[in-house]
């Protein structure tokens, strides 16, 4: 799943990364985002199941809706 | 016995050369088969190429070592532990110990910085002591190479990443620059934890019978053969391929091991515990039987494990972190497994004490390892290594810069303050949680660090002290001058030195003229603390600092414990001078030398010259006045050292936020560095207390100026240099924090 | 005598500073473990600082699912004190008991040193009785300590002098709604005495204290 | 870019919230990793040069090759 950080919430890892480039004369990048993604191995047959479980983890735990959107993608 | 054991990365052809890739030499396998009577099996050979590492048998130091003076009434446990101990008084015991994370800090200065530091507090909860504060001995290349850069950020975020998230502050330290250091960053973390005296616990095994319980994480391929390969080799362009071996921290698992083992400790459940460190498994098994002068079976089968696959000689080399070894009476271990599980910290019992004398290993039901304990400990190589002093002495002592006319005082003292080495380290301590325990009485910045002794009057007051250029100009003069000066920081803040501990970064051992200057620091250091009536109660080596044939200065780390027997409210500080205030100096008033002093450095570039030796009156001297100086409530102490005079007053004049005027004769007088001096500052009622003093005590001292004004102010007979303490301050402030933009 | 719970994660390590505060202000402070469900008999609680699950994953995100916070959360709906420190304020604001959440500092750097903070509401239990305006000076210990209000509307009943971290609207401390449940990033416990560099930290423990008593 | 962890390198976050997840009841999570991903928004035409650029930038400063792992993929 891929957690991305909300696009009105401030970015302090991408700004500084962005100013680190530019120093090094990377002139042309215009932003830097930072995210996380989240593998998670689960035991589970069944691929819808498996994205409502991985969903609600999501609400319950992985993500924080204040700072955060995601997107979950399953593969077998 | 199996001798044929799956090495994936080994065909058979290769077996013979096998103990040479462990980085065995050719006698010590020789030495190996005499003692066994055959051919060890290569989980029998991993074990010996980790415990006969020059990092975990100190074979070329230890014939060195043993001239250190250890003792002391208070000294309750000395060096050969995993910590030295002392009695600071009603009933508290003070476990000190400094080790050095230098290699595995330039393969990844983040981790590699990170798990020294959750390494040096193992040492310390493993004595049964709560670890309460860190101090962080650094040096690195010069900042102008990205390089450095790299490698001093990454340091720091990993010190300050690891110390801060595993709850143990880190209270104060040391910073220095040198193009020897560039590849060869040296990263020395000193540990103090604290116990009551009834709680003492040695990393010994038990009688027969007892269990052998591997607590915490589980264990990778982590730092396999980190002990022989990193810590004990030299280094070159290969090196940074030895990668795949870098070790991750995980501060939240050594604070529930802390909490888990407090809590063993306080219900008495175990008999010894031994920390697994370098060498892992291989030590933690094999050196409290040693000690114990017993044997051990252990089942590789129940050692948890975090990767799959792993084969016996991997197991017993890997260096994965946070997991301790504890040895339990059988009866105990079920609540020794509850307590673990509620610490969320894993338990599995591995071995058990036999009366055999030899340590067994199997995994699957067949025996990989049946060796003599002994063999792998007390009986490791030890080597007399040929030293000689290097012919480049005469040269270098008679390497003097001559001056023609006095520099510019006013532009030089800038120059100094703008050095990263010497000017404000708060861009480093501001990123290190200092003040966890509210123990922090007097924090970083200044001479010495001073801690309370939470439930007493007392306090313990800590510093660190290197100084690679003196060092390299005379390592004996050098060794003896850190522990001065390290004793004269803790005076600083009203403390009696009682204990140090050592850290000795060197070069090649095998070339003889490092061996010298280990040799000739060793003497130093043991010179000094005999003067002094101090103990060194622990330490640590660190040699093949080299890089590419160049070998690091001789850079000996000096931590030194000091005890205040009864803290006065407020304690000298930098930042207590006021205006109008007499500046007072007191110690050796001998004719100044410059030789390795920081203002050669910085204003010519030169290092050169024989330093000055430390003399014995002067420097008990001038430790036994300043703590008698704090005593007597003198607002501001400070001792004179890298920088000379000029910097210790404008340090005092920044902290305080007012100028000062003092008066010299000769200019050289503002920049030495020679041993046993420092500065005093005090209002005018306080002049007879001083007089008092320092005549009882038999101190030469000299009012040198007053506090006042906007300016630094050096006045020889009416003319005057001057600094104005706003732009001394700017200077001072963004001496290390310019050198890392970009 | 006023008895308050200072609540143990694995990870915390400010619970002996915070009890040893509160103790000294005459408090009866007791330290209960994560998994306690039931706080009766407490008239007031705190979240200490520290590093609760190591902050992995989120800062404060796996504490919130801990047996105690329930317990804490009953406390809160009854208009009890609760007090969130540093690290502890993080668990609030992820419990949903506090508005907002945090991210690291401006400037990417971990910051131990004292700052200058300013009362900006006395409506809440921690700054009840300090007239809005007054100084306070205590040190921070954070590297997420920056403070997000999102969507939210927050109460700020404190404010940075200078917003080192970049926090929205400069908050060092926000209440909720009815002002019994208050997280503040700057420790209290360690301006606790002149020797540690200020007092200040007494004000807000003592008016914490106060609400625990009535 | 995505920018993995090595996979003989511990992961103690991705321990910890596995761990987390099965005291919430999942128990069919077996593993869980945590990775970095880094978007940037480059001002070039050329996508061959804009992935070279990544991959430089990655190479310098981005990845810490020590740890980790990373792909590039460019979008228009
Ligand atoms: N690496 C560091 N980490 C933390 N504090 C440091 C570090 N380097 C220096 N300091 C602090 O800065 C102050 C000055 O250090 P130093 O110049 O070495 O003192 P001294 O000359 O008295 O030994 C000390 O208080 C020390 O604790
Ligand atoms: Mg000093």
């Amino acid at each position: 799943m891929a957690i991305t950080r909300r696009p009105e919430i401030a970015d302090p890892e991408g700004a500084t990364v962005k100013k680190a480039l530019t120093d090094l004369g990377y002139n042309e990048v215009r932003t830097v985002r930072f995210d996380r993604a989240i593998t998670l191995d689960i035991e589970e047959d069944d691929a819808s199941r498996a994205r409502d479980r991985a969903v609600e983890m999501c609400n319950r735990l992985l993500v924080n809706p204040v700072l955060e959107d995601y997107t979950v993608e399953v593969e077998a | 016995m199996r001798t044929d054991e799956v090495d994936p990365e080994l065909d058979e052809g290769e077996v013979l050369t096998l103990h040479a890739r462990l980085g065995l030499t050719d006698d010590e396998y020789q030495q190996i088969i005499d003692r066994l009577g055959r051919e060890p099996s290569r989980s029998e050979l991993a074990m010996y190429s980790v415990m006969w590492s020059e990092h975990c048998s100190y074979k070329s130091s230890r014939v060195h070592l043993s001239r250190f003076p250890t003792e002391a009434p208070w000294v309750v446990v000395g060096p050969g532990e995993n910590a030295g101990v002392v009695d600071v008084g009603e009933g508290w015991l003070a476990a000190l110990r400094i080790e050095s994370h230098n290699h595995p800090s330039f393969v990844e200065p983040h981790q590699g910085a990170a798990t020294g530091v959750g390494g040096i507090i193992r040492d310390i909860f493993t004595m049964g002591a709560r670890p309460i504060a860190l101090w962080d001995s650094l040096r690195f290349g010069p900042l102008d190479q990205p390089r450095n850069r790299y490698l001093f950020t990454g340091v720091v975020g990993g010190i300050a990443a690891y110390g801060n998230a595993v709850g143990v502050p880190t209270v104060g330290g040391e910073l220095a620059f040198a193009e020897h250091y560039s590849d060869n960053p040296l990263v020395n973390v000193m540990c103090l934890g604290l116990l009551r005296a009834e709680d003492l616990v040695l990393a010994t095994s038990g009688p027969p019978g007892t269990i052998a319980v591997l607590l915490g994480a589980p264990t990778g391929r982590d730092g396999i053969g980190g002990a022989s390969v990193l810590a004990s080799a030299s280094f070159d362009e290969t090196s940074l391929e030895k990668r795949p071996s870098v070790q991750v921290g995980d501060p939240f698992a050594e604070k529930k091991l802390i909490e888990a083992c407090l809590e063993l400790y306080r219900k008495k459940l175990v008999v010894g515990v031994q920390d697994l460190g370098a060498a892992g498994l291989s030590c933690a098994v094999s050196e409290p039987v040693s000690r114990s002068g017993h044997g051990i079976t252990v089942d590789l089968d129940r050692v948890p494990t975090r990767e799959p696959d792993m084969t016996p000689p991997e197991l017993l080399m890997s260096e994965s972190q946070e997991r301790m070894m504890a040895f339990v009476h059988p009866d105990r271990v079920d609540e020794v497994i509850e307590v673990a599980r509620r610490w969320e910290t894993e338990a599995s019992v591995v071995g058990e004490i036999t009366g055999s004398g030899n340590v067994v290993v199997s995994l699957g039901g067949e025996v990989v390892v049946d060796i003599p304990a002994q063999s792998l400990t007390t009986e490791a190589p030890r080597y007399h290594r040929p030293l000689g002093e290097p012919g480049w002495m005469e040269d270098l002592w008679s390497n003097t810069v001559k001056f023609v006319a006095q520099p510019a005082i006013a532009t030089a003292l800038l120059q100094l303050l703008a050095e990263p080495e010497l000017g404000s380290k708060a861009w480093i301590y501001e990123q290190y949680d200092h003040m966890l325990f509210l123990n922090t009485v007097v924090g970083p910045g200044h001479d010495a660090t001073l801690l309370r002794l939470k439930g007493t009057d007392r306090g313990l007051a800590l510093s660190t002290d290197g100084n690679g250029r003196v060092c390299y100009l005379d390592p004996r003069r050098g060794g003896a001058r850190l522990v001065w000066e390290a004793a004269l920081n803790v005076a600083m803040v009203g403390a009696e030195p009682l204990a140090v501990v050592d850290n000795l970064n060197f070069g090649n051992p095998e070339k003889p003229e490092v061996m010298w200057q280990f040799r000739e620091t060793v003497e130093g250091i043991s010179e000094a603390c005999e003067a002094l009536g101090v103990p060194v109660v622990g330490g640590n080596v660190s040699f093949y600092n080299e890089t590419d044939g160049l070998d690091i200065y001789p850079s000996p780390v000096i931590g030194m414990l000091g005890l205040v027997e009864e803290l006065v409210w407020p304690p000298p500080r930098l930042d207590r001078a006021e205006t109008e205030m007499a500046v007072y100096l007191v110690g050796n008033e001998w004719a100044p030398n410059l030789a390795g002093s920081a203002f050669e450095k910085a204003t010519f570039g030169h290092v050169g010259g024989r330093p000055t030796g430390p003399d014995r009156a002067m420097g008990r001297a001038t430790v036994v006045s300043a703590r008698r100086l704090a005593e007597a409530r003198i607002p501001v102490l400070h001792d004179v050292s890298m920088g000379g005079l000029g910097l210790a007053l404008a340090e005092i004049c920044i902290a305080s936020g007012v100028g000062a005027t003092v008066a010299y004769s000769d200019w050289r007088f503002l920049f030495s560095e020679d041993p046993h001096r420092f500065l005093a500052v005090a209002p005018a009622a306080a002049d007879d207390t001083i007089t008092a003093v320092c005549s009882e005590v038999g101190v030469p001292f000299l009012r040198i100026g007053t506090m006042g004004g906007d300016a630094i102010v050096f006045d020889r007979g009416g003319v005057r240099a001057a600094v104005d303490l706003t732009l001394a301050t700017d200077t001072w402030r963004t001496s290390l924090t310019e050198h890392l933009r970009n | 005598m006023t008895k308050v719970a200072v609540v143990l994660f694995p990870g915390t390590n400010c619970e002996l500073d915070t009890a040893e505060a509160l103790s000294n202000l005459g408090a009866d402070a007791r330290i209960v473990w994560h998994s306690e469900s039931d706080l009766a008999g407490f008239d007031g609680v705190v979240l200490p600082g520290g590093f609760a699950h190591g902050d992995y994953l989120r800062t404060g995100a796996i504490a919130r699912f801990s047996p105690v916070m329930k317990a804490v959360a009953a406390m809160a709906g009854a208009g009890r004190p609760v007090l969130g420190i540093c690290n502890g304020f993080q668990v609030l604001c992820e419990a949903g008991l506090l508005p907002g959440g945090f991210i690291a500092n401006r400037g990417l750097s971990f910051l131990c040193k004292w700052v200058d903070l300013e009362v900006a509401d006395q409506g809440s239990m921690l700054t009840a009785g300090l007239r809005p305006g007054t100084h306070l000076r205590l040190p921070l210990n954070s590297y997420e300590g920056n403070f997000v209000a999102g969507s939210t509307e927050a109460r700020v009943v404190l404010t940075y002098r200078d917003n080192i971290n970049g926090s929205d609207r400069a908050a060092a401390a926000v209440a909720n709604e009815a002002g019994n449940v208050v997280g503040v990033m700057p420790h209290p416990e360690r301006a606790s005495a002149d020797w540690l560099g200020s007092a200040d930290g007494n004000l807000l423990l003592g008016s914490f204290l106060q609400a625990s008593a009535a």
